[in-house]
């Protein structure tokens, strides 16, 4: 990892230097290891702060979204799984391609820190991993940790090592992690009763504070003026008055990036209240499957999404709900 | 005596200006009745209906929604109802998935000939949710007097 | 039974709608027994709608139908008058108690022939 | 806050039975907004709608709110009401009393309820009403008519002769339809040919029609002033100018043994051949299933033979694209196929023909030159029994619940034609009822009974069948309460008639709407009898129901009337309910324009100044000419900067915030 | 695939022909079929009546038996084919009728008419195939005018039985091609028997069966074949003087074209 992130930082130096590009997004060293924040380094000067480590989980397809109207051209670091988003943002003319210069990095999935925290592991100081394990390093001493015990979500899942888009790769050797099934956690909440399935989203949905951190980093959800914002929308709200103002704003949160979520799985990384809400979106993903044929979304620019598509005979909705979810 | 107050459901019913509000007025016309607690809420197209109508009145106190429009290959518009049909199938997909009772929301096809049907179907509908009685699970905390 | 609750209870019973008759007489035109009974199906039919149902009740025609089906199958308006008539059979049955064949009969028209089903179904038919 | 002004419409004793008025009114009347609230006996009448006026100017209204009937019945009537009042016209909303509450609830309290969710549901509605301008939008002058048949064919001369081009699609070789096969028609026994023929010419030579025969209209996009077709012109593998018409390929066919459609198949064709004598164009076709050269790439006799060098075997199907104004469906009908209801034989014995067949058989361009005579050994016929309603007015799924309405008077004039023609032929009719409704028909039908002594049997037919080389017809005698056998050498079924199977396809295209037998729906079926709900399209004939020829001519010419109406105009008002997108909002993400099937729907790089930040950026931008106001783009909008005028969110949430109020 | 077989009553006794061939002549053809371990009688006739639901619970075992074995059920009589058919058929279709037999039959599952019902018929028709079966056969019939005498059972109501075209059928017809006899089309062959009538009036009976005998015998029958005892037996017993016609099962004549008589 070390030595992808010094080719990097190299790589990001040359492009400043030559006036390639204005900026390059990517991630800053914080004050630990654990926390690298997102950023744009307009300097050679800066680039020391850059870093690629086990918790560069963030994806920053979406910042390239504010400098749409800008004339400035800025590179971006991509992993495998980020490259879809920033397909989609693509077509959903949301970036403009022509300012983008598009680094596609290497991965072999990135950790979650709340799950190595939850093993009573404090005073992280250093984290260096394997393909299969973790050595954590910390001031009371080091520990081994399976790896697939703390990746992110999203890694659990891994769509795998292929960049859709690029203009150029560093360290595309690396192993991405093996992929559990990604519709497990779906299935087995369609499989319970309806008043069960009432329960588990209740004490979820009820925990939401309405920060708005799944809208603000879910690379699909890049309204200019989002409809919970949109005064004429009829359904404005900055917060949530009720709990059926909760359940609304996650369906129609979900609803409106059905068939264009990628599946990045950032809504619940970066949830404080750690609400699995990649499962309502997954669900989506789930069902369009279903219904409409294997949908990826961001695979492809430019191809038309299934919910601005249809078939002449496409399942009716009333199947679907006298159907509805097992038992 | 203890009186028994008779449960009498709230149902907002969408429908399409071209096909299913005709098929009503005429079931209107053909005198075949359907449940008063059916209100009908004109629209150009079922295609017409977001997602976020539908909660919306849940919200409001709906106990269910139904979304009538032209049969599949006969929208006005030519494609409205084929939009739809995904947006409400996967809706109510999404609905059930939250634990929703899944009988509250459907939608129905139903042509400006077919009074008949317009008037089946809703007799059937608001039947089907008497079944389920007062939708609470939607709209939790509205205000109830 | 009054005459009125009759008429309902012949169409519960039947499940037949009589009220689609559009009076065109194909069941009559088509049925293999018309000669045997002297009311004849289109008569049921209409005989029920207007209410005269005692005097279908009366009547032995009912043990006449054969139940082929060809009324049913032909009728224009799905009105299936060999189920009003067997309605109407039935509740004679239950009516009077009185089978139209009890076993002490069976002797003299029994052969060596006759096979088990048509005494299993002549004795489902007449008596209840 | 607009100042509401709500008018209650009694509809006589429509609405005022079963709903009680003053409690609407009432109810109205504390609605916020709601300054001036009343009601009338018939508010569409003259003295109801200036009441209206008279209240918009007094009370200053700058909303209103009808409580009436449908909004597809007099929406119209009361937007040009509140225009002549100084008014909007989409300052006004209806709340539908009527089909929607009186009519289907007989208990008072509950419609009365019911009516005054709705009116308030429109009073929430109107309340966030704005005014909306209507645009305007060009005319093609020229008419598509699909199908050539009477109807088809009397609806392109009348618009014709108005000056307007019209092109008549024909899916068969020629034109003339149904008719072209009837002998005689009802109630005078005049030649049919002698009455379709000479029209068929006139079309042909029409300087305004062009005729488009064996050809399909394919697709048809665009709305009313502006459609746009592609037609598929099938390959006739003859060049329809070089061709004569000499008919020298049709005799020297050597593959004859295809049915011969005109003549309902009771005789053969050539593989090359031309309809019928009368066709027009008078050109031949060269059927693909059955030609040698063709199917097996052998013989090609035809083009040997034909000295214009009219025959091309590499002819391709065409696809022509033509913009209209208006279009006429006039896709006619067909007899129902009766082999499913063998107890009358049809498959088992060939002496069991349709009415179509014996009007074949008794024409004297048809098969037999007119000479009657039976199918299976054409020796003369001394009985022949009718059988009426076969398939008419049967609920099972074998047949069609509706009445077709011709067969009680062409059964009857074949009835009288026979007996006229061979005295010696007894003639027994079997019905249900006799429907004579029209001008001179129950004369017509007494004659035949009194004076040409045809035999009418109240009562169906049971059964048919074959013995010692007659056919045995068991039917009912209601009258004489018998069960009775007749013996007939010939049986004719009146076959129930249908759409035409295409009609379906075209409606779909057309989104005219189709009833449950496949009929087109008029757009109210009493005031607008020959238009279709969706503009710009118009139905003649059959296509609609069940006709006679008298009928179809009338209907046909009433649908011309509406077209050229159409046609004369320059300018059509647009529907100003359409979509607008929201500069501030739209992020120009094209959810939008991938939905819309108009193409309404572009973008443009706009500079914007949004809060103080001025900078160019993608947006959507709607067309209010072709938008025709669907709404869908307003759902596939995330940010909701795409909305519907007349219907926005707010409006429709208002409503339903109105209607869920408990 | 096995077959299970209902014989019903009568196939027991009286019309033993109609079951003995047909066993033989499925070992010919090669289809395996078991008799239901312990069948009970169909009721002799479907009853009609809406609320008769206690004349329907010896089928609804009988399809019960059926549905725990997974297996479809061959019937040979027509009478227990259309009885069956029926009551499957409510139990498929009709709420109160299902509800109703299952509280009072306590399966261990709700009987909800998955059974499929088979006529013999069908299975040559639709298994073994008439063009297969015309291949096995050593013995053709040739010569033979033979009558198809279907009666009203099989075929009524159509809706319901899906046999065949009730007013022009042909499924027998083309057997009596396949073991090579010659089929004679006539016009009373779906008409009535006269069925139980005949226990309590033989003259009605007789005149039913007469003017079907007339009918083929106009057409030039030489015999019939029928699939239903009671067909046979009016046909065969209660026949007018003098109109007397061979009539025979169908098995029968399957059995001695296959060569297995």
């Amino acid at each position: 990892m070390q030595g992808l992130e010094k080719k990097i930082k190299d790589r990001a130096s040359e492009l400043l230097q030559s006036g390639a590009v204005d900026g390059i997004i990517g991630w800053e060293k914080g004050q630990f290891e654990y926390d690298p924040t997102p950023a744009v380094f307009t300097k050679e000067t800066g680039l020391d702060n850059l870093c690629y480590n086990n918790f560069c989980g963030a994806n920053l397809s979406k910042y390239l979204v504010g400098k749409i109207t800008s004339d400035k051209k800025f590179a971006v670091l991509l992993k495998p799984c980020d490259t879809y988003s920033m397909n989609q943002l693509i077509t959903e003319h949301r970036v403009n391609r022509s300012n983008i210069y598009i680094i596609g990095i290497g991965c072999n999935g990135h950790l979650n820190v709340e799950k190595i925290k939850a093993q009573g592991i404090s005073g992280i100081t250093a984290v260096s991993a394997s393909d299969d394990h973790v050595n954590i390093s910390t001031i009371y001493g080091d520990s081994k940790l399976a790896k697939k015990e703390i990746l992110l979500g999203k890694c659990e899942v891994c769509r795998g090592n292929v960049h859709v888009i690029f203009d150029e790769l560093i360290g595309e050797e690396l192993q991405t992690p093996k992929p559990d099934d990604r519709f497990e956690m779906v299935a087995k909440l369609e499989a319970m009763t309806a008043e069960e399935r009432f329960k588990f989203w209740q004490g979820e949905l009820s925990r939401c504070i309405r920060c708005n951190a799944c809208r603000n980093a879910c690379p699909a959800c890049t309204c200019r003026v989002c409809v919970f914002d949109n005064g004429r929308s009829g359904i404005e709200a900055k917060a949530n008055a009720s709990e059926f103002e909760e359940q609304m704003f996650h369906i129609i949160r979900a609803f409106h990036v059905a068939a264009r979520c990628t599946d990045c799985g950032e809504c619940s990384r970066v949830c404080p209240e750690n609400i699995p809400l990649h499962l309502l979106n997954r669900k989506y993903v789930k069902d369009i499957n279903e219904f409409y044929g294997d949908y990826q979304a961001g695979d492809i620019a430019e191809q038309r999404n299934p919910l601005v598509n249809f078939g002449d005979d496409d399942i009716e909705p009333t199947t679907v709900s006298d159907k509805g979810g097992q038992k | 005596m203890q009186e028994v107050k008779e449960f009498k459901p709230n149902i907002v019913a969408f429908c399409c200006n071209w096909c299913s509000y005709a098929g009503a007025d005429l079931a209107g016309s053909s005198r075949l009745s359907y449940p008063a607690e059916v209100k009908i809420i004109r629209v150009p197209c079922s295609g017409r209906v977001n997602p976020m109508f539908i909660l919306k009145a849940f919200e409001k106190g709906a106990d269910g929604v139904i979304i009538c429009g032209c049969h599949p290959g006969d929208c006005h518009y030519n494609t409205g109802n084929f939009y739809a049909r995904r947006r409400m199938a996967l809706l109510y997909s999404m609905l059930d998935f939250m634990g929703i009772e899944k009988g509250r929301t459907r939608v129905e096809w139903v042509s400006a000939a077919e009074g008949a049907k317009f008037a089946n179907v809703m007799n059937k509908f608001t039947s089907d949710i008497i079944e389920l009685g007062e939708c609470v699970k939607l709209g939790d905390i509205r205000c109830k007097d | 039974m009054h005459k009125n609750n009759l008429k309902e209870e012949i169409i519960r019973i039947s499940g037949a709608s009589p009220n689609k008759c559009m009076k065109c007489g194909k069941c009559s035109a088509t049925c293999p027994s018309f000669n045997e009974m002297e009311i004849a199906p289109h008569m049921f039919v209409d005989m029920v709608i207007k209410g005269r149902v005692e005097q279908l009740v009366m009547s032995d025609a009912t043990n006449h139908c054969l139940s082929c089906f060809a009324c049913v199958e032909r009728c224009p308006r799905g009105v299936e008058p060999a189920h009003i008539i067997e309605a109407i059979r039935v509740i004679k049955l239950r009516q009077s108690g009185a089978p139209q064949i009890t076993p002490a009969q069976i002797a003299s028209v029994i052969d060596t022939e006759i096979p088990q089903q048509a005494l299993v179904s002549a004795f489902r038919k007449f008596r209840k | 806050m607009l100042n509401i002004g709500v008018f209650v419409c009694w509809c006589g004793s429509n609405i005022a039975a079963t709903v009680d008025i003053d409690q609407v009114v009432a109810a109205a009347k504390i609605q916020p907004g709601v300054v001036f609230a009343t009601d009338y006996q018939y508010m569409c009448s003259e003295a109801g709608q200036k009441i209206m006026r008279n209240a918009v100017l007094e009370h200053k209204l700058d909303g209103v709110v009808i409580c009436a009937c449908s909004p597809r019945m007099h929406e119209a009537t009361f937007r040009k009401n509140a225009e002549k009042s100084g008014l909007n016209p989409f300052m006004v909303e209806i709340a539908n009393i009527r089909e929607h509450v009186s009519w289907i609830h007989k208990d008072k309290a509950v419609g009365t309820v019911k009516a005054i969710a709705l009116v308030n549901a429109a009073i929430a509605k109107v309340s966030l009403n704005a005014p909306l301008i209507s645009g305007e939008s060009s005319v093609t002058k020229r008419a598509l008519v699909i199908g050539g048949g009477i109807a088809g064919l009397q609806t392109a001369l009348d618009i014709a002769e108005a000056g307007f081009e019209v092109d008549v699609v024909e899916k068969l070789p020629t034109i003339g339809g149904n008719m072209a096969k009837i002998d005689k028609t009802f109630p005078t026994l005049d030649c049919a040919a002698c009455i379709l023929t000479p029209k068929m010419v006139d079309a042909a030579s029409h300087e305004n029609i062009e005729l488009i025969t064996y050809s399909e209209v394919e697709s048809v996009k665009g709305f009313v002033g502006s459609f746009k077709a592609t037609i598929r012109k099938k390959a006739r593998y003859v060049d329809e100018v070089a061709c004569t018409g000499c008919g020298v390929c049709m005799a020297k066919c050597p593959s004859k043994k295809s049915l011969n459609e005109f003549n309902c198949g009771l005789n053969n064709r050539p593989s090359v051949y031309i309809p019928f004598a009368q066709a027009i164009p008078n050109v031949a076709v060269i059927d693909p299933q059955s030609c040698i050269k063709l199917t097996r790439d052998k013989c090609g006799l035809c083009q040997t033979v034909c000295e214009a060098k009219a025959i091309d075997f590499t002819q391709k199907d065409e696809l022509i694209e033509r913009e209209y104004g208006a279009i006429v469906v006039a896709t006619g009908f067909q007899p129902i196929k009766v082999d499913k209801f063998d107890e009358l034989g049809y498959s088992q014995n060939k002496d069991v023909i349709t009415s179509l067949e014996l009007e074949r058989l008794m024409n004297a361009a048809g098969p037999t030159g007119g000479k009657l005579q039976k199918v299976s050994d054409g020796s003369h016929p001394h009985d022949i029994v009718f059988i009426q309603c076969v398939g008419s007015r049967d609920c099972t799924a074998r047949g069609k619940n509706y009445c077709s309405k011709i067969c009680c008077m062409y059964t009857t004039k074949h009835a009288m034609l026979i007996r006229d023609k061979y005295p010696d032929i007894n003639v027994t009719v079997f019905y249900i009822d006799i429907r004579t409704a029209g001008k001179n028909y129950d004369e017509f039908y007494r004659r035949a009974a009194e004076d040409y002594g045809v035999t009418y049997i109240k009562g169906q037919v049971g059964k048919v069948y074959e013995e010692d080389g007659f056919l045995v017809v068991q039917g009912s005698d209601l009258i004489s309460n018998e069960q009775i056998k007749i013996k007939a050498d010939m049986v004719v079924l009146a076959a129930a008639i249908e759409a035409d199977p295409s009609a379906k396809k075209v409606a779909s295209m057309l989104t005219a709407s189709i009833d449950t037998n496949n009929f087109l729906t008029e757009a109210h079926a009493k005031l607008r009898p020959v238009e279709s709900p969706t503009a710009g399209i118009f139905l003649s004939g059959v296509c609609q129901g069940p006709k006679d020829i008298p009928e179809t001519v009338a209907q046909a010419g009433a649908a011309a009337s509406k077209v050229i109406g159409l046609l004369v105009k320059n300018k059509l008002v647009t529907n100003p309910c359409v979509a607008i997108a929201d500069e501030m909002l739209c992020s120009g993400c094209s959810n939008c324009f991938n939905i819309c099937p108009y193409g309404a729907i572009g973008y443009e790089e706009k500079l914007v100044n949004d809060h103080g930040i001025r900078e160019t950026r993608r947006l959507a931008v709607v067309n209010p000419a072709l938008c025709q106001g669907c709404g869908a783009c307003s759902v596939a909008c995330p940010s909701g900067a795409m909305d519907l005028l007349g219907f926005t969110n707010k409006q429709i949430m208002a409503e339903v915030d109105a209607i869920c109020k408990k | 695939m096995i077959y299970s077989y209902y014989p019903g009553c009568t196939l027991k006794t009286q019309a033993k022909e109609l079951d003995i061939y047909a066993r033989r002549s499925l070992d010919v053809l090669g289809i395996k079929m078991e008799e239901l371990a312990d069948w009970q009688c169909c009721g002799g006739v479907y009853p009609i009546a809406k609320d008769e639901i206690a004349t329907k619970l010896s089928s609804v075992r009988t399809l019960n038996q059926a549905r725990e074995l997974g297996r479809p059920l061959i019937t040979l009589c027509s009478a227990c084919h259309h009885v069956l058919t029926r009551v499957n058929n409510d139990m498929r279709t009709d709420k109160n009728t299902r509800d109703k037999v299952n509280t009072y039959s306590k399966f261990d599952t709700p009987y909800e008419g998955e059974t499929d019902v088979i006529h013999f018929l069908q299975l040559l028709r639709d298994v073994v195939g008439f063009d297969n079966l015309k291949a096995k056969v050593v013995n053709p019939l040739k010569g033979r005018k033979v009558g198809a005498y279907y009666g009203c059972l099989l075929l009524r109501p159509s809706a319901e039985l899906a046999f065949d075209d009730p007013e022009n059928p042909t499924i027998i017809e083309d057997f009596i091609k396949a073991i090579g006899a010659t089929p004679v089309i006539y016009s009373h062959r779906n008409e009535c028997c006269g069925g139980y009538i005949a226990v309590t009036d033989k003259g009605q009976a007789s005149r039913n069966v007469d003017k079907i005998i007339d009918s083929a015998k106009n057409k030039g029958c030489d015999e019939l074949v029928t699939a239903c005892p009671l067909c046979m037996y009016n046909v065969a017993a209660n026949a007018g003087e003098g109109k007397e016609i061979t009539i025979k099962y169908f098995t029968e004549l399957l059995a001695e074209a296959l060569g297995v008589k």
